[in-house]
Formats: C-alpha cells, structure tokens, sequence
C-alpha cells in the first residue's frame, strides 16, 4: 500500500497542469444559456484536440487509454486549475461506460468520437414526472414499426437537454410489461422532439421536459437488445453513483477555494471548526476514491457500494457551499450580477447546484436503503 | 405567569392571516418578484392598512394601536408564513420605535410611509427602493433620509422578492450647500430598533418554516412513488418530524424574546456594548434576542432542506412556488445576524469568551 | 401572554428555596444499592414531612394542590438545589395520574398517601422479553381465580424494581385476546414475586426482571375494569412521555453545571459553540414547557405531541452530559472512587443514564413516528 | 500509486484476526474486566507472542519483523474489533520506537516486555499495572522506568479492562541516594511516539467501529417488533448505513496517516512545535494524524450510539457483551487526544487560527 505517484503518474500530472496553465479561459457565460453552452462546447473542443477530454477512452476515440490513477489526476488538475465544467458530462459519464459495454461496433465509432470532441452533446432522459426515483414504474412507450421504433410520452428532469444535440433514455417497448420488464435503452436525435426548459432555482434552464409525439427511431439506434433496458440502464446509473460522476479533485478545488476564503475573513472558531472538517472529508473522500480505483483496476466489482460515496459527495458539496455563504454573511446571498458578488457570484451558484446533489441519480434515501440491504444485508 | 397568547393577541393574528390569504396568495408573491410597479410588488399592503397592521406599535396618540411586539409577534409570523413581499418588518416593526415625528408617525399608522432600514452590521437595505424612508447607523448615528436624496445600487441576490441595496449619501441632486444631503439624526437608541427588527424576523423565519413543513406534509401525503405516498415512509416522517420539532421548540424563544424586548422598552440602554471595542458584553435581553434568531433561523433552513428533498427534483425549479419560500428563508435568515453570529454573542454572553463578530 | 411570576408564585419559590437549602443532603449514595435506596426513601420522607413530595396533589393525600407552574417552579428549585434524584419516581409520575383517574376511592386512600411517604415505592413493570417497545404484544398472563386473579409470565426492565416495593403492570387477562384488547392493569406487592436485578452500564442494577409464578392478587388491586388495562395504560404512557417525568428544571441544574465548568476550563471556542447550543435548547424546552403547562391549566389534550417533548429532552440530556465529559478530557471518564473524578464522577453516572433516555418510555424512532402520523397526519 | 493493502499485508491481519477468534472472545474480555490475575487480564498474548505481533515493529536485527505502521495497521485494526485487553498498543506500536537497547528490543520482540506510556498531554497511563516497563513524558524527556520503582494510582474509569494509572515518580522502595528514581532518559523524541501510539488506537477505533456495526446488523436482523425484524424498518437502516459510511470514510484517513507516519520516520523532528508558547505549528504528518483520530473517534462514536439504540434497553445493560465493546470506544475515543482536540489542531493547520489545546 502506498500513496507515492508514481514517474509517470508524475509526468502526466506535469503535463496537464501545464497545458491548462496554459489554455483555461477566463470564466465563462453559464452553460444554461444559447451563448454559454457554445462556449462550453468550443472549450471541450480544444480540449479534445489535446486528447485531455476523455483520457481514460482508447486512443482511436479521442482518449489516451490512461489509467484510473491518472484520470484522478487529471481531475484533480482540471479542477483546480479553475477550469470550465463540462457541459458534455452526461455523454461522457454517463452513456459512454454504456456502449462501450453493450454498444455495436458500429455504434462505438458512430458516436463516441462526435461526443468525445463535444461535436454531439447528449442530455440523459430518464426521469417521468410520475416517476421520479421510481424509474421502473416508467411509461413512456416505443411501439415498433418497420426498420424502427416510435417514441411516444414524456421525459423530465432532463439536464442540459435545452440545447443538447442528442438524448438517451428508457421506452417501454412491451406494452404488457409492468415494472422492470419490457424497457428498451433508445439514443435519440433532440431535434425531432419537443423540449421545454424548465427554470431552476437560480432561473436558468438546466432541466427540460421531452415530449415525444411518434418520433422515429431506427434499429440501429437501440443500445443493447430490446426488452433488456433496465438492465442497461442500471449499469448506467450505477456508474452515475460511482466513481465517474464526482471525481475528488472538484471537491478538493472547491475546499481549497473555501479555506482561501476563510483564512482572508475574520472567521469564527466554530464556523472554522465546521470548515476543517469539511476540509478533513474532502480528504476522505480523495482517498476513499484512490482505495475504490484500486479495487476497480483489480477487477473487483463495486456494485452497491457505490451508494455510499454518493451520499457523502453529495452531503459533502452541500456543507461546502453552505459553509462558504456563512462566511460571506449578507453578501453570500449576492448572483453574479450584483457588484459586491464575491468571486461572479459563484459560491451562491454552486450552492444551488449542490442541492440538487442529495435528489438526483436516486435520492439519498434511496441510497441509505440500498447500503442497509445490499451492503450490510438487512431485510426488505 | 401566563405563557400563552391572549384571545387579542390571537385574534389580531387571525384578521391577518386572513388577510394575507385573500390578498397575498402564492401567484402574488411570484408576482412581486418579477414586476417593476410598486403596487405589484406590495400585494396586500392596502389592505393590511385598513386592519391598521402597519400602526400596530405605534402609540394610540398617532392613531396607532399602540400595542407591544409581543402582542403583534403572531401577526409577523403570520406575514412570514405568507411570505408577505416589502419591507414589512422595517415599516411595521421597526419604524414605530424610530420616529419621533407626530405627522410621520400618523403617516405610518395609516400605512402612507414605507421605510427601510440599515442597521449594526447590516451591509444592504431590504427593499430600499419600495421605501419613502430610509434610516440609516452611520458613524454610530441614526439618520433618517428621505428616499430620494440617497443613490441606492441594487445588489441581486438568491430571493427575486426580497432586494437589497447599497445605501450611499448623497444623490447628484439632494446636495446641501456642497455637503452631501446627510438626513434628519433621531435621537433614539439602535439598540432598540436592532432588537426590534431581529425579534420580528425572527418571528418571519417560524412562518416561514410553518409553511414549508405544511406544505411538504401535503406533497408528501399525494406524491406516490415506489407504489405508496411517500408520506408513508419512514425516512420522510422522521425527517419531518424533525422540522416539527424544531419549529415547535424555536417558537417560544422568539415569544420570550419579544416580550423581553418589550420589556426593556425603547429608550434603554444597550445591554452593555462597549465603545472601546469589538466585544460586547450581552445582557439578558440581547441574550433572549440572539437565542430567538439563532433558533429561527436553524429551524426554517433545516425546514427548507428538507422541503426539498420531500419534493424532490420538482422542488428544486421555478415551477413550484416552494422556490420563494426557499429563498425568503434563506434571505431572512441571513438578515440581522444569522445564526452562527448570534450563536457567538450568546457564547459571549454565557460563557465570557471573546466574541468575534460585532452585533450590533 | 407574560413571563411574569404572581406574587403567589414569587413567595412559593422563596419558601421552596429557603427549605431546600436548609435541608438538601450531602450527595447519598447510589439509589441502586440497598443502603443508598433507604437513604433516598428517608429523603422523600423529609420532603413529605415538609408536604413537598407531591405539591401539585391534593391535601388529603399529602400535597398542597400547586398549580402547574408551581409544580415547576418546586422542580426548578429542587434540581438547582442539588437534591437527591427521586426513588419513587416511578408510582409519582406514571402511576399515580393513573390512580387519580382510574382509581376507586378505596385505591386512591390505599395508595397515594403512602405513596407520597415513600412508604410505599413503585416499580412499573411493562416491558417483557419479547415486547420490547410493542406493548401490545406482551405474553404474560393473568387467570381468573376466586376473588381475584393469578399471574404468570415475566416482565423486564424494571426500574427501582431490585429494592421496591410494589410493581403496576399489564398482563392477558382473556387467553382468547390479542393485541390491545384483553389486557388488565394489575397492583402487586413485589415481595410474591422473584425479583433478578440487571446489572446496568455502570454495574449498578438499576432495572430488574420479575418472574411471575402464580402470583394472587386480589380484585381490589385491579386498576380500572378488567380487560381495559390497554386504555388506562396508554395514560399511564402518554404521562411518562408528557410533562410529569422530565421537567425543565432537571435540564436547568444541569446546563447550569455545565456552563460552570465552561466557564471554570480552557474551553475550545467550537466545544463552547455545542454548549452555547444546550444552553439555548435548555432555555427553549423550559419555555416550551411553560407554554404546555398553560395548555394543560385550559383543559386542552396535549395528546401525542407530547411524543416531540420526549424527543428533545431526551436527546438534549445526552447532549449536555456528553459535552461535560468532553470538556474534562480523560478525567470526563472516570468513575465516582477515581480520586480525579470531578464532582463525584456525577458527570459519567448522567451520562450513561441519559443514554436510556431515546430507548425508554418509547423508542424516539417510535416518537417520530408518532408525531408524523398523529400530529402531523402523515399516512402509515 | 496503489492505496491498497498488499497480500502480505492481509495475511498478517488475517493471522492475527484468527488468534484473537480463537484466544479472545468476548468472554474472555468480560472476564479480564473482573479478574485480578495478569495472565486473565491478557488473554490471547502468548498466541499473539508466537506469531510475531509484538516484534512487528521492531526491526530484523532485534528478532522483529522490521514492518512499517502501515504495514500493521490492519492487524491493529483487528485488535480494536476484538477489543483485546491489555496495553496492546503502548508495547506493539510505541515501545519499539522508543526503545534503543538491543536486550530490550529482544524481550519486546518476543512478546517478554509489556510496556505502558504516559505521553504529551495524557494524563494517565493505560494497563500499567500490567506493564513491566513505563515510558513517561516529563519536562519535555522521555524517561523509561521500571515498574516497580513508580507509585500507580488506580483511576477506575467506565471501561473495566483498560484502566487507567496516576504515575508519580519514586516509590518508598526505588529512592537512589534520597532522590528519586527517574529511570533511564531516552534520547528518542516523543513526537514519533505519540504520533505513533494515535494512529494505531484511531485503528483500533476503527475495528472496534466494525464490530459494532456487524453486531448491531445481526441484532436487527434477528430482533422483532410490531411483527417484523426492526432490521426492517427504514429508520434502523438509515441509521446503520450512516455507520458504514462514517466507518468506510475513516477507514482510508488512518491508513493514510500510517504511511505518513512511516515516511516521516522515527527521527523526524517534531512537525513544528513551537516550544515558547502553546501555539502548535502542526506539519502536513500531525495534519493526517489528527484527521485520522478525529475521523475514527467519531465513526466510533457514532457507531455505538446507534449500537445502543438499535439493541434497545438491552444494550444498556451488563447481560450483553456489547457493554465492553461501548466503554472501550468511549475510552480510546478520549485517548492521546479526542475528536475535539484534533480537530482544533487540524483547525491550526489549517486556517492558521491560534489552537487552544496543546498536544502533542
């Protein structure tokens, strides 16, 4: 066991801390608007001309077969080098662990390369609006036709889909199916379905609702067989819970920029004591992270226990918003476009955004549940 | 010893909510965060000065009702449940203890002066710009000004609703023989009005927090998921139990702390704050002011969280009004000293060490 | 609504004040010996001598008809004092509001007289093994004899029960009957039963499990009709859970000797945070309860809410003990003999009594369940 | 970069992991928390003795095993979770840092010296009447000093097994030349020492954490109320799960805290101790020491809180052996430092606020 990096692990690290020193823009317009989401793209894309946008992908789709160590180093860097989030993110973490298990040949160089360079962007689409966490009670169906499938029904909660080129999702496909049967994981272009964007607390729109009204879908686009989509779509969410929604390094920036900011304010004991272990719980979690890479790369299957790093994230990224706003006092509460905002307002935006942490990807209570029976085995 | 509200007390909170049920449903308050016109973002003000709400602690002689906090405390928590837009707090709370001037008390009786205040710490002035008024600390001086002799920048915050913004002297035009327009100085202690303005927020933040606990109870019983209310699990119940609990026990602190502030009444001294420096020894009533705040504020934050998490992903848009109670409960818990600060004064005042944060 | 003492209230205190420092012992040994139970017992006499045992009964049967706010300003007084805990807790607080209730008058002039002399000391006897915290699933038995009945089974957790007297509890009186109905509430002398004393976490036998062999009981020791003890009992229950059992002045004397010993050490200003915190929530319970008080004088039901009182004071008294014990370091864990113990090591004894305080009297699992359901009306 | 234990690694704590099933199970804890007589006060030591444990420390050429903490800190580990009695950690961990005699070494090594410490700002010295050898802080130097030539003064505490010693120098018996007897200077700092000593008890927190955790698991499992296992019940899995993730997030900070320990090595000066006043400079080691303890001793903490709740009166009583496995959390939660106390140097560390308490 040790925590040394190895020479080139080192190396690695050099070379991205260098190339972002080097390329970070200035920050830019929130990614849930027109602007801002195009500047987000042409950032990935540069990014992308760097092999820095997927490393851990096999070279011929744009990555450099690197090792979990070193995409924990890249985000460490990228995070802490101020750098813009990544408005492809649901593509890349979410869909692209997916065909690459139970994606054709054919889909494989169909899409991840577009998605790698940012040339698709994918928004996820599993929410109903009855369904919530719920997600086999879903309703929306696929009828089959000749060459293809139709969708039909509605999709909620669906993040960055107001501009997004592409969207996944699962389609009742069987319609004498109940629960978990009979669901089909379809990929769809956005610009033959509806989108309404939906305002978040901060006003902007980072979710959208889908209305799908008989869109046509080819066979080619079904990933994995039909009927098998809950399947699928677990391994999905499951790497939604894992390690490749929330690396460390954004939490480790994010309590740096906190500590800064407490060792420039007067700051009382008690709301220090708080800071400190938050601090204390970003380290935690950078090497709980570095112990769970390890057993991945063993072959181990994390499975369940996935659950508990996204309780602690998400609870993690609360108290670290929640912390800094306490510092600021009346100014913590300030947007970006007031003048006396601290930092563009950021801390009050990251803030909003952290909340929705202990909801999404199945709500934290969810997840306690899951820990209690499928990690310490207690009854249903 | 009687702590329980008399058939008065609860009858004025009773006209009010009624009031604010008819006058300032969910929609208007959605309103008020969008429109410019003034009237649009006072819903319910006209009508909450024909019941004479806004001359509730101003004495009888100026045709007001001439009641204490304590007696209008239920009346404050009823405009926190409604999340009354304006600056109710600072017109109907604070400006009685303010204004000397018979002609503007009568004026604010009858709900024809709208003022904002800048108190102690307080960086920003809460709606500034719906104000005719504005009072002013400066230099350890109270300084009532007209609205249109100080240039106000708006500082955009989480709450659409509630703005605040920078107060500076001195308007192009409200300069006085090359000095800067600097108002009228009252000759009253802030202490008061500091308290005053605390104790009523603080009654704000327990409706506030009655609202989001009703309304998660009601998401809570209809939202089924996994095949029953969620309402019926027991993750959802202990975690609103919680805010029960915590409601429950934080709204007797702010009870006692008005009745404490009334108690001292509005020309006593400060409990002790020392000029010489940045610690302030805290007397009783400062005590009984800090523990309602701080208690408040904890118990509508904790209230908001879990509002969200029972409503879940829909809670965290626009598209439910549950986003400007949210907000309200987190501006106002910010607003006169959050909870860590007062948190530290009560530390300060109950265990003698230094204290950090200077309040007021 | 006022804050303010009547001049009748002010002279009571003063009376209750200036006897208690007259007369308040030097710290007794522990209640849970044999030796310290008699010292307690002398004590409770003392008090009734002074007609302070049970000031809020009436004359007749040795109190002085105190309002509610008397009775807590004597607990007040009482627990500032320094006075020894209550050995007859137990027959005061839960069994004799049932008595007054349900008693004939037979009972009542049997009873509470020397109830209120500490000649007679009361155990109840509730749980059993398997029932746990679901009283109505208890097993234990009483069959129908000539003139009275016979009872069989075992009951634990038995407080006081090692050295008292006499024991109230339930037991099936219809073979035929589960759940709630069927049950009798039965008074015995516990010299007919086996008594095995629990050792507890400070090795003292605080509680203790009663074995039942066919014990006689009279009919003139049944509580209330035969087949209606579940009833009666949930009184019993809702009045250990309520005002009686854990007044504010309890929580008082304690957060005062916490402070102290704040006050008295090198205290870290985030340790002072927590303290400032149970000060404040010591001040919130003590107004809540004057509130509740003032309920109770107008005739209202406090009904299940008081299920939140149980729950804040029993997880604050944790609280303040276990900041008492934090503050004093590795001395916080000594034991009374220790010769560094501070204060007679009162400190560890609170402590690991407070532990029971979210277990007894219902579960504050049970607790929170209750106030979502039957205050908040929640489904189930 | 590999942050996983090796296969030589594993082995060790498995070994030690089956000793200790085999030579102390609970009963034998219990038992060691009554009886007088030494060898019942240590159960599984001579079978702990010839597998190595006590020479895993101590280096090749004094018959040990020469392994790093890190090495070890499972197996340390393993003795929290079995709650092995006796001074475990004072002899394994500590006593082959601070000893420079080579018979010493041998004896150590052999499982022949029990030693106990008093270190920094700990008041008492755990099991020293069990120890043949105490290493006390005093005056800045570490002294070595046979038992028998120091007065022990019982300190009973709420954990019957390890218990806890006043040390006072110079027994009627050991005074040399009407002085009293110091014992043997060792020119050894004791930052190592100490640093040493609370990263291998945050392991055993941890251990001890796990046991707690399994044996609440089972209970809820088997236990039945209101019709159903109490396992089954959301409220008593929500609680459980935050005990595995309080456990699994400690976990990584103490093993990281032994690498750095071991980096750092036995020599290392102090990581910044200021000796002109209590301010404590504390290094990027101290700073994962104290987040270890901190994190462990409330994982700990935590787990038996819940421990307690979920076994219900039972669990608040002697008839279980849970009772032990409480007492030694609470009593190692306090040693070489409680949560509080790192915290406030990781406090200094990190946002360079003066630290109140001084340690080491």
């Amino acid at each position: 066991m040790d925590l040394d990096f190895t020479p080139q692990e080192r190396a690695f690290r050099a070379e991205v801390r260098d190339w972002l020193a080097a390329h970070v823009p200035e920050r830019l317009p929130s990614m849930d608007t027109r602007d801002g989401f195009e500047a987000h793209r042409e950032w990935e894309r540069l990014l992308a001309d760097a092999r820095l946008s997927v490393v851990s992908w096999p070279e011929r789709h744009g990555g450099r077969c690197a090792s979990l160590v070193e995409w924990l180093i890249f985000e460490e860097e990228y995070w802490a080098a101020g750098a813009p989030g990544r408005v492809s993110q649901n593509g890349i973490f979410l869909l692209a662990p997916t065909i690459f298990s139970y994606g054709t040949a054919e889909q494989n160089d169909r899409f991840l390369r577009r998605m790698a360079r940012a040339d698709d962007i994918w928004a996820q689409a599993w929410s109903e609006p009855e369904a919530g966490s719920d997600l086999a009670s879903l309703r929306s169906r696929a009828e089959r036709v000749a060459g293809g499938w139709r969708l039909y029904g509605q999709k909620t909660w669906s993040s960055r889909a107001t501009y997004a080129d592409w969207g996944f999702g699962l389609f009742r496909s069987d319609p004498e199916s109940t629960r978990h049967r009979g669901l089909t994981y379809f990929l769809f272009p956005l610009r033959d379905v509806t989108v309404r964007p939906i305002a978040q607390l901060d006003g902007e729109p980072g979710f959208a609702e889908l209305f799908f009204d008989g869109v046509f879908v080819p066979d080619c686009q079904v990933l994995g067989a039909p009927g098998d989509g809950w399947r699928i779509a677990m391994a999905t969410t499951s790497s939604e819970r894992g390690l490749t929604l929330r690396s460390p390094g954004r939490f480790m920036a994010t309590a740096d920029r906190l500590v800064r900011l407490a060792r420039s304010t007067a700051t009382d004991p008690a709301l220090a004591d708080e800071i400190t272990r938050a601090w204390m719980d970003t380290e935690a979690y950078r090497l709980h992270t570095f112990g769970v890479a390890r057993r991945i790369a063993s072959g181990e299957e994390i499975g369940p226990a996935s659950s508990m790093g996204k309780v602690f994230w998400s609870e993690l990224d609360v108290r670290l918003h929640a912390l800094a706003i306490q510092l600021l006092g009346e100014r913590g509460l300030l947007a970006g476009d007031a003048p006396d905002a601290e930092d563009g307002g950021r801390w009050l935006d990251g803030f909003l955004f952290s909340l929705a942490g202990p909801i999404y990807a199945g709500t934290n209570e969810i997840q306690r549940t899951i820990i209690a029976e499928r990690v310490l085995g207690l009854p249903r | 010893m009687k702590f329980a509200f008399t058939d008065d007390q609860l009858a004025l909170a009773s006209t009010v909510r009624q009031v604010l049920a008819a006058h300032c449903p969910a929609a208007a308050v959605r309103q008020a965060g969008k429109a410019a016109p003034a009237a649009e973002r006072l819903p319910a003000w006209p009508q909450l000065a024909e019941i004479g709400f806004f001359g509730m602690l101003v004495p009888e002689p100026h045709d007001g009702l001439g009641l204490g906090l304590a007696d209008a405390i239920l009346a404050f928590e009823e405009t926190g449940r409604a999340a009354l837009p304006g600056p109710v707090v600072e017109t109907a709370a604070v400006a009685p203890g303010l204004l000397g001037d018979d002609d503007l008390l009568v004026r604010l009786a009858e709900g024809r002066l709208r003022v904002s205040v800048r108190l102690g710490d307080q960086v920003y002035a809460p709606d500034a710009d719906l104000a005719d008024l504005l009072v002013v600390e400066r230099h350890g001086e109270l300084r009532a000004v007209p609205a249109g002799s100080v240039r106000l920048t708006p500082q955009a915050g989480v709450d659409p609703v509630r703005r605040l913004f920078s107060v500076a002297f001195g308007s192009p035009e409200a300069v006085d023989g090359g000095k800067p327009q600097l108002g009228r100085r009252l000759d009253v202690s802030a202490v008061h009005a500091l308290r005053t303005a605390t104790v009523a927020v603080a009654a704000q933040l327990v409706g506030l927090a009655r609202h989001l606990l009703e309304t998660s109870v009601e998401y809570a019983k209809s939202r089924r998921q996994f095949g029953a209310p969620i309402g019926s699990f027991q993750a959802v119940k202990h975690q609103l139990a919680d805010v029960a609990i915590a409601v429950d026990f934080a709204a007797p602190l702010v009870y006692a702390a008005a009745l404490a502030v009334d108690r001292a009444g509005r020309t006593a001294p400060a409990g002790g704050v020392d000029s010489a420096g940045p610690t302030v020894a805290v007397g009783e009533v400062d005590r009984a002011v800090s523990a309602a705040k701080a208690a408040a504020g904890e118990a509508a934050t904790r209230a908001a969280r879990v509002a969200l998490q029972v409503h879940g992903a829909i809670g965290y848009t626009g598209e439910l009004d549950l986003r400007l109670w949210l907000a309200r409960v987190w501006s106002l818990a910010s607003a006169y000293g959050d909870t860590g600060v007062h948190r530290s004064r009560l530390r300060a005042a109950i265990l003698g060490t230094p204290d950090l944060t200077r309040w007021p």
